[in-house]
């Protein structure tokens, strides 16, 4: 696809809106879900973050994607904790060099910028696949988007992206932990779907309503 | 859920506020979670830092004081501490001659321990990481042991010789050694109960216990029937012995509560507990029994055994003065 | 019932085997349940000796040692020791300077160790009540007020001053004096559960809490909504500022958990009692947060003012090596 | 009534077995009654020394009644603790004096030894009447006993006995505590029957049972 429209900011500001209003639902679920195989803060740790985030980005209220993903990275580093913090804080600072000092985005840079912040948890975790971990659910989610946008629109391309995450979510559910607090677990694990995966389908789910 | 609390968000802050009025030789950083001492320790000592999720008290701010720990950084409860708060701890404690982190094995710890390294680039810090829970296969593919009971036992052995004036690389050879000679297991009657959600993390039946469990309110291992003291104790000692050779040597042994469990019990566990540990020929030197390093309002313990020798029953029975370990001066 | 035990019956035996594995420092009489100092005091200094019910763990034998108690007498769980118990443990710890017995006011305690004195002819003993609970009302024509957090305070403070070489006569006025100028307050989230009756011994719903229960399991004054710690914080408060005058006079604070409630919550309470405390002119100059008079598995807690002065201040600050209080040695 | 058939050691002896057995039986129920507004140790306490009194009195098979009973009340003392066991064992260390040195006795002579455990009762605890104590169904009873022998025979009079202490028991349910743990209630305690009144209407229930 040529000449795709651009992404613009405000479509990725309403991104990171929707994953806000998406933890303020579903904390209670995420927390459940690692109150079941870990140690039940998933959701308030990344509410959490993500109130401290949207904050700073009202507050600071940066021109361009790569100071705006930066703040978010940040934030969540410093505001969040746990496994998480990091994780998604990485994922977010690795993003924003990503997608480069930008006022909008072709499908092709934030394909990029998505498969950067992919890298930089797989630097910081260590998650191999199949390893019961957000990991599951942000690769086929990441990979789904590049295949989408060379085949269709942004809109059907975060569309399957999100679909893709959803499913890596569920498939979680047979997998034996090996990282994280559920690996404590060993085969007890199974039968209960990652946490951290889930927050990843939650995140491609509201790029999917950002984008739509 | 009945807790005495006044907001779930804010369990952590009014805590170390209460902390600050009951211990004036603790210096309180409110606004980062942060204990130090008031006094802070002689330029070009080595500083030692610890922290983690909170949850676990007197785990780490107890433990902050004269022979032990110079700050304690507190994360949200069940939650590793943030890199800057971890990085600005560091800055403040260091004189000049390092800063040795001492991490409880989780991913979220030993992740932000290390953003903090790196955040807090100019200082020498030094990591040892704590991997005593026997309950959880060692392996290298995966997150590997949670660090338990052995912290504090490490906290107070390591914070002495750190006031002999050690330097960073003895202190941390110290600590290594420390944290490799010591083995812990734990178990449930009732689950923790976080107060961001209300609710206990797990359900046990009346006549049900879990075995193998950490300290952030996980489930276990496994859940077996609830048995007499002397099974429960069995089924802690039994994995300790078979995972490591405590030989003839002395033992620093801790049978720890886990915030829930009166006095009472947690005599009655020590006294199964030494007698076999006495039958294998582990000879018990020095012990704890209380509620050391726990899990908010979860019932049950812990048992750690520590091998030690000359030096390090020396380094046990050195002065400490901290909220919580107190003796010699 | 969940409990870390084997039989019901055995509870109090074996934690004694525990106590006395894990402190060799005390000498346990296990046939008559007495737990002496392994060290006994110099000769023609006045012992002190306490005791009662079981099951307020570390009271009574948590505090025997240096600087505290010579003795402490075990009772069956929340049942006080019997006279012969308690005549043999005061013949075994007199120097020939007599001794001193602290007594909790309960008609079981009282009646015992009044008994106990009658068999103990010959040696001097002077008797002082403890009655601190403000929850009970003050009279002359019922059992009175219960002896609760005082205890704690009172016997290292006239444990201190026995071993300054004080007669009876004086530490038993020293005694008087405060065991007249501290007041408690308790409630309960949760009833205890004895491990012969296998239930709690009183039932409270998911929201609601006692306020003004004493250390043995029993119901309070009144049941009321469960509340913030804020509000639960005034209501143990208020009752004791409006039976006492502290005046600006120092003061020894205690936020004594119950047993089964965790350490960051009595810190979250003690910065609650604080701030009301210094709001109403009482300054507070020395304080302990955390475990120190139990009721078995109960949640809760209960605070203790004493009004000091520079005298009670020095005692409380002299050396104390016990298992429960150490500081100074 | 004169020349009344003499009360046997025998009897007397089935008392105490009596009472042991009723409280094996009861044990659950005076524990009940005492956790609702004591602390829940009355059946266990009473109990525990029953049975080393039984073994006491096995043991050592005293031959006068006087030794049986001071056997008996030393053996309470010494085992039970608590506000029971001073009671108790005073209520039968001055039995035994009261009673004398025999191997049986006249209705008058187990009046007096009543009686005079009464008194024991009385200076150890201070009980008024009222006070929802064990006092409020004892009292009752050793009068009813009294009283009963110069109308009728024994079997009558413990009857009768048994009876005052069960009403007496059961009046304590009105009565607001002053003495005792209950005291602690105030107007709490009503409602409820006192633990220690109940154990002492046991008592005469065995002692009927013995002297039928
Ligand atoms: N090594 C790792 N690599 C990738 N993801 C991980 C790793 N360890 C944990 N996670 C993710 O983090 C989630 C847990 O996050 P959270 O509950 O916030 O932190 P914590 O485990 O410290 O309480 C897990 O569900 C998992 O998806
Ligand atoms: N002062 C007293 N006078 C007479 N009886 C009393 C007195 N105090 C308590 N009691 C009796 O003792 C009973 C309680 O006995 P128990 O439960 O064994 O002892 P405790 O109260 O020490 O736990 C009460 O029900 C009451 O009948
Ligand atoms: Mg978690
Ligand atoms: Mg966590
Ligand atoms: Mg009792
Ligand atoms: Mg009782």
């Amino acid at each position: 696809m040529r000449d795709a429209p651009a992404i613009s900011y405000e479509q990725l500001l309403n991104w990171l809106r929707f994953i806000d209003e998406g933890l303020i639902e579903q904390r209670g679920f995420l927390t459940e879900l690692d109150a079941a195989i870990g140690d039940g803060d998933h959701g308030t740790n990344l509410a959490r973050g993500a109130g401290a985030a949207s904050s700073k980005v009202d507050a600071e209220q940066p021109e361009y994607l790569d100071e705006l993903f930066k703040l978010v990275g940040m934030t969540l580093v410093s505001s969040v904790g746990g496994a998480s913090g990091p994780l998604y804080g990485t994922f977010f600072l690795r993003l924003a060099t990503g997608v480069g000092h930008r006022q909008e985005l072709t499908p092709e840079q934030l394909a990029d910028g998505l498969e950067a912040g992919l890298g930089g948890v797989v630097e910081r975790g260590k998650p191999e696949p199949g390893d019961k971990t957000m990991y599951d659910a942000m690769a086929p989610a990441v990979r789904a988007f590049r295949a989408g946008i060379s085949s269709g629109d942004v809109a059907s391309a975060s569309r399957s992206a999100a679909d893709a995450a959803a499913e890596g979510r569920n498939a979680t559910a047979d997998m034996v932990a090996r990282k994280g607090r559920a690996s404590y677990l060993g085969d007890r694990s199974v039968g209960h779907i990652d946490p951290g995966a889930a927050s990843v389908a939650l995140m491609f789910e509201a790029l999917a309503a950002a984008l739509a | 859920m009945k807790k005495l609390i006044n907001g779930a968000e804010d369990v952590l802050a009014e805590s170390l506020v209460g902390l600050a009025a009951a211990h004036p030789e603790l210096r309180v950083d409110h606004a980062n979670r942060i204990v130090y001492r008031a006094e802070p320790k002689p330029h070009g000592t080595v500083a030692i830092l610890s922290g983690g999720g909170s949850g676990h008290e007197p785990l780490h701010a107890g433990y902050v004081g004269f022979g032990m720990l110079d700050a304690a950084v507190c994360g949200e409860i069940f939650t590793s501490p943030t890199p800057d708060q971890i990085a600005l701890a560091t800055k403040t404690v260091d004189t000049g001659a390092g800063v040795l982190h001492l991490v409880k094995n989780y991913t979220g710890d030993v992740m932000n321990f290390d953003m903090a390294t790196e955040l807090a680039g100019g200082i020498a810090v030094a990591t040892v990481i704590i991997a005593d829970d026997v309950a959880v296969e060692d392996s290298t593919y995966t997150a590997g042991r949670r660090g338990t009971g052995v912290t504090v036992l490490l906290e107070k052995i390591v914070g002495a010789a750190a006031e002999q004036g050690r330097d960073l690389a003895e202190l941390a050879a110290l600590a290594r050694r420390v944290a490799g000679s010591g083995r812990s297991m734990g178990m449930a009657l009732t689950s923790a109960t976080l107060p961001a959600s209300g609710k206990p993390n797990f359900d046990l039946g009346d006549a049900e216990i879990e075995v193998g469990v950490g300290i952030h309110g996980e489930p276990g291992r496994r859940r077996v029937p609830l048995g007499s003291a002397r099974e429960i104790a069995a089924m802690l000692v039994e994995p300790i012995l078979a995972d490591y050779t405590f030989g003839g040597e002395p033992a620093v042994v801790m049978l720890n509560g886990m915030g829930a469990t009166p006095l009472i019990e947690l005599y009655v566990m020590f006294g199964e507990v030494s007698a076999l540990l006495e039958k294998a020929g582990v000879r018990v030197a020095r012990s704890l029994v209380g509620n050391y390093i726990t899990s908010l309002d979860m019932a049950g313990c812990s048992v750690t055994v520590l091998r030690a020798d000359d030096e390090l029953l020396g380094l046990w029975d050195a002065p400490v003065s901290t909220p919580a370990l107190r003796w010699g001066v």
